[in-house]
């Protein structure tokens, strides 16, 4: 399985993202922002970083790029798109995915371990992990407060659309285990079709043990297991 | 020479952390008068010669397709002559 | 030309004469400018020269000293790291967000000028008391700007440091510190040579922002730097983040000659200092230069800091080469002038020369003065100040709680977690134990970093204080895991004109000096900030040390909290501690003085080495420097860190204080797998160095006994929750 | 009701990168009429019942301590009705 990486002007997880997958012995290629080619990637992470320096509004202007065309095609079709942090800014901001990022209730920038509760574990980018698992994995945002209106929290709810939500370590749902606002805790969140991920959380800053903690490859891994199994 | 003012804030359902926080300074700061702030943005663009229909019809483009987020944000704008 | 037209640009009229005697003719205004900001302090270090000469800048891993835009140490296998710090102080006091952020934009382009990539920043802190409300307004804006423009850029800021003290007040201090990684075969350097090899700007446009920021860095701070405040420059961190990978690409190709920053004086300096170093001279077009406002003149050309630019000299031919990899990134790269053999800086408008003055005048031929030094009066009487009459606090508990919770001691995560000290996935040990830690990709290495003074012992003492900054850093690496490598030092003073502040100068640089060279960390670059005063009143003195060293292995790797119940505790190199300048004696006596110890630094380098022996070994569990707030405090900071109690017996005929709150050097808190304490105090004794068996991790609590009586008893969640409260109660 | 509207602008010498980048955007999404972008900040406050005379001192009292960063912004205010 091969994974793509696009590098938009900004972004600077790339190398992160890149290394995380390629690390787990996967083939993984860069691709331009201004690339139209998906250089045949059979998942395409969009990472996280500052496109465009976050101006006017994060992931308003990386939406525009050229390879983002091909990305929404890809994805229409089935395609894997996993974005994370400034990655799930753009796709909300594409339209891939639905509902909008405010700034950070507390108005302050938060890196920190985050604990993440698995909500359905029945997605191609969580089907490694069990409904109720807490993992551990870092947050480092400023805009990380998901919003949307109650008609489409509704329906997020209702059709397990909502994979992550910040949690203590037992899996209670508290505001003080939310960092940044965030509606319902919502961290992370799949489109319809279940093959569009959006995350907050950095998954690919948790894949070795010298880093503090793997539980970001079983992400990955997830990824992969379902892609094999077709 | 045209220009525009668009004037962009967040919509009344959607709670403004930024607003509220400088409500609450002003208010320790001595101002209990202040029931409400909101914080906006503000976008001056240049737009060169034109005629008012045109750049009308433009800010409206430019505004639903970059510089408002329709999910969470309003906006309005004015033409100034200068 | 009036007198005042170069008093106002920060010359003196023998500086003036001087310029005129050189150029056997008067200069015009634009060749006063251009000589002003070149001979100003920030630039050509005209007071602080002699001192400097002070330090050691060799050894056998350096592979560039001082001189340059960055420092550079051979870390092995062809790699080396690269680093450097820089203050940013009165910007930051006039605007802390836009003057903390440039700080850190102007840190970077330094490191990455050289064809490093930036791996990781540190940024050394110092403010006014922390409950005053404009302290609190500075405290926020600057930590805002240097999270606004680390993060955005994407580079990890893993370690700093931050003091609270009311010198500070009107004059805070922001030194910002950047490290990255090179291979020794893609160093790039500042130089043009080549006669007819083109010069070009490339990066953001030039603008009025700053102008004259470089001299007005080198004056006292006073009200009418209100005035000034046309000298404030914004930060664009995404465009450094498209120059940092467009520059790093470019280098890689091979045809560069030289490039360096446009930071401080602009053009100028780096025009001139390129030139200079090259044995070159340039012709410049400046209407070539791409500006961002109309109507500028060559001096506001010359002058602008805008930020964002750096000057590039490529091998003749390869311009187009330079423009592709520009235009890729969104980026202008313009060809402005050439460089010519004459060593003659010969600046153009519209083919009209505007300026002309040999490179080499503007930088070896800089004025260089010996400042007279006085030892201050108030040195003799804090040193002699008599403390053995200080009333002993009943109880230590309170003092323990109160010193925890104090805005020094206190917990800076509320600082920290607004950085994004993760960003490239290679940071190993985070902020919160004494020195950061960052991965070396594709080897077992790490890189460990610190920043590291206090000012309080510069004060009392420049000399044993200077030297107790570095051997401060070098511990703080060293409990990490680390060998110390090198530094680079940040020089904060006040107005180097008066004597006093003159001989602090002096004599904290012999006391970095010396300790450099008995721990063989050589100093590789730096930066001098003097001036730092408001109305008269200077800081206190604070040459801020920045230290890197190497972890061989990453899986020996230490940090500071207690890792397991029943591991035993063990303190290497002093037991007891002083009062005089302590932290203690600061907060519960409210009084700075006393005859600091000095540090032995022959028995400092053994007891460094010999914990850095135990932890490769393998038989360390946590090692923690004791610094601020002595004993009872480093063994509370081990606890709070890991959730984990401890129980100590110490038995010693020492004030009970300065037992538990006195500070030392050369003191170093260890925890080893039970069982394992007495051998590790054996294997001391066999090499010199003291060390005592003090106690064990045990429960949830910090229990400590003294000659049998217990004197503190705290829960951990009570000392944690004192600790990390301080800084969000004041500041949130 | 009176309620307030400030706007908060970058002084004209002061970088908008900000600004600039939108630009650039614009241009490159077929907008090549904008020659410059600016952009600032509005604060929309509500100040109760009060004669106008003490709401614009208030204003410019609260602009000058709080919502404007005098170093590098500048700003204009309007009073509304509501
Ligand atoms: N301004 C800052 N930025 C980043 N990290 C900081 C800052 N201030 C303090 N820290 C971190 O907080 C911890 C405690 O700081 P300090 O008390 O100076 O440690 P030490 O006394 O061991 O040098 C260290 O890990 C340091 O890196
Ligand atoms: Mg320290």
């Amino acid at each position: 399985m091969k994974f793509g990486v696009v590098v938009f002007p900004g972004s600077n997880c790339d190398a992160d993202c890149y290394h995380a997958v390629k690390d787990l012995g996967h083939a993984v290629e860069y691709i331009w922002h201004k690339d139209t080619d998906l250089k045949g990637s059979d998942c395409i992470i969009i990472p996280g970083g500052f496109s465009y320096g976050d101006y006017l509004r994060s992931g308003a202007i990386a939406r525009f790029s050229p390879v983002m065309d091909k990305v929404i095609e890809f994805a229409n079709q089935g395609g894997y798109v996993i974005g994370i942090c400034n990655g799930f800014q753009i796709l909300l901001e594409c339209g891939l995915l639905p509902g909008a990022m405010l700034r950070n209730n507390h108005l302050k920038f938060r890196c920190a371990d985050s604990l993440l509760k698995i909500e359905n574990a029945d997605t191609p980018f969580s089907n490694l992990l069990e409904k109720g698992q807490v993992i551990q994995v870092p947050v480092a945002h400023g805009e990380g407060n998901y919003y949307i209106d109650s008609e489409g929290l509704k329906t997020l709810e209702e059709t397990g659309r909502i994979v992550f939500r910040y949690s203590t370590s037992d899996g209670e749902i508290t505001q003080d285990a939310n960092p940044n606002g965030s509606v319902h805790n919502i961290a992370g969140i799949v489109n319809e079709a279940g093959n569009v991920l959006g995350m907050m959380p950095h998954p690919e800053r948790c894949v070795d043990e010298l880093l503090g903690g793997t539980d970001g490859k079983l992400i990955f891994q997830s990824i992969v297991a379902r892609f094999e199994r077709g | 020479m045209l220009s525009a003012r668009v004037f962009v804030t967040l919509k009344k359902s959607i709670l403004d952390p930024q607003g509220s926080t400088i409500q609450r300074a002003l208010k320790s700061m001595g101002y209990p008068e202040v029931d409400e702030v909101r914080q906006g943005k503000l976008f001056e663009l240049k737009l060169g010669d034109m005629e008012r229909e045109k750049a009308v019809q433009l800010v409206e483009e430019m505004c639903t397709k970059l510089l408002v987020n329709p999910v969470i944000e309003q906006y309005t704008f004015e033409l100034l002559e200068d | 030309m009036e007198p005042r037209v170069w008093r106002e640009m920060g010359l003196n009229d023998e500086e003036y004469d001087r310029i005129v005697e050189i150029m056997g003719r008067k200069p015009n205004f634009v060749e006063v400018g251009i000589f002003s900001v070149m001979w100003s302090e920030h630039c050509c270090y005209k007071n602080s020269k002699p001192i400097l000469r002070l330090f050691p800048t060799e050894g056998p891993a350096v592979l560039q000293g001082p001189g340059e835009n960055a420092g550079i140490m051979d870390i092995g296998d062809g790699q080396a790291v690269v680093f450097k710090i820089e203050s940013h102080n009165h910007p930051s006091a006039i605007e802390p967000y836009q003057g903390a952020a440039t700080g850190v934009g102007g840190i970077i382009r330094d490191v990455f000028t050289m064809g490093a990539r930036p791996i990781a920043c540190l940024d050394s802190l110092r403010f006014g008391e922390l409950d005053n409300e404009r302290t609190k307004h500075l405290v926020r804006g600057v930590v805002a700007g240097i999270a606004g423009y680390g993060n955005a850029i994407g580079i990890p800021t893993v370690a700093g440091e931050t003091y609270f003290h009311s010198s500070y007040q009107g004059n805070p201090l922001v030194n910002a510190m950047c490290v990255g990684l090179i291979n020794h075969d893609e160093i790039a350097k500042g130089i043009a040579s080549g006669e007819g090899n083109p010069v070009m700007v490339v990066g953001a446009k030039t603008g009025r922002d700053g102008i004259h920021g470089a001299t007005f860095a080198s004056v006292e701070l006073s009200e009418e730097s209100e005035e000034k405040r046309s000298a404030t420059q914004v930060g664009d961190p995404f465009m450094e983040k498209l120059l940092l990978e467009a520059c790093l690409e470019l280098i890689k190709t091979g045809t560069v000659v030289g490039i360096q920053d446009m930071g401080a004086a602009g053009f100028t300096s780096s025009a001139c200092e390129m030139a200079s170093r090259g044995d070159s001279g340039m012709e410049l077009e400046l209407s070539l230069v791409p500006r961002r406002e109309e109507g500028m003149t060559p001096y506001e050309i010359m002058l602008s800091e805008s930020q964002e630019r750096m000057l590039v000299v490529p091998k003749a031919g390869y311009e187009d080469q330079v423009k592709e990899i520009f235009t890729k990134w969104g980026l202008e790269a313009v060809v402005v002038g050439r460089v010519t053999a004459d060593g003659m800086m010969r600046l153009k408008e519209n083919g009209e020369v505007v300026a002309e003055i040999s490179a080499k005048a503007l930088t070896d031929k800089a004025p260089v003065y010996h400042k007279e030094d006085r030892e201050p009066l108030y040195y003799q009487e804090k040193k002699n100040t008599d403390l053995s009459h200080i009333k002993q606090k009943e109880d230590s508990n309170a003092v323990l709680k109160k010193l925890i919770a104090s805005p020094n001691i206190a917990s800076k995560e509320w600082i920290y977690r607004q950085y994004d000290h993760q960003v490239g996935a290679n940071t190993v040990v985070l902020p919160g134990s004494d020195a950061a830690v960052v991965r070396v990709r594709g080897t077992k290495k790490g890189i460990a970093m610190t920043t590291d003074c206090n000012s309080r012992y510069v004060y009392l003492d420049p000399y044993k204080g200077g030297a107790l900054a570095v051997a401060e850093a070098a511990r703080n690496l060293v409990c990490s895991g680390a060998k110390p490598l090198g530094v680079t030092d940040c020089l904060n003073f006040g107005n180097p004109e008066k004597p006093e502040i003159f001989w602090q100068f002096k004599q904290a640089c012999l006391g970095v000096a010396d300790a450099c060279r008995a721990l063989g960390t050589p100093v590789t670059g730096g930066n001098v900030s003097l001036y730092n005063e408001t109305t008269g009143e200077a800081v206190l003195p604070t040459p801020t040390i920045g230290m890197v060293g190497v972890v061989e292995d990453l899986a020996y790797r230490t940090t500071q909290e207690f890792k397991g119940v029943g591991d035993e505790i063990i303190v290497v190199g002093g037991l007891a501690g002083s009062l005089a300048g302590s932290e203690y004696l600061a907060v519960c006596h409210a009084m700075e003085a006393g005859n600091i110890s000095a540090v032995d630094l022959t028995y400092e380098k053994k007891v460094q080495e010999f914990t850095l022996e135990q932890i490769k070994a393998g038989k360390v569990r946590s090692a923690h420097d004791c610094a601020e707030g002595g004993l009872a405090v480093a063994v509370a900071e081990s606890c709070v860190g890991s959730g984990l109690g401890a129980k100590l017996e110490l038995n010693c005929d020492e004030r009970v204080d300065a037992l538990l709150f006195g500070e030392a050097p050369t003191r170093i808190i260890l925890s080893v797998p039970a069982g394992k304490g007495a051998e590790i105090v054996d294997a001391a004794k066999l090499q010199g160095v003291h060390a005592w068996q003090v106690g064990y991790v045990f429960g949830n609590s910090l229990d400590v006994f003294v000659n049998g009586t217990q004197e503190i008893t705290l829960a951990v969640d009570e000392l944690k929750t004192a600790w990390k409260a301080t800084l969000p109660n004041h500041l949130d």
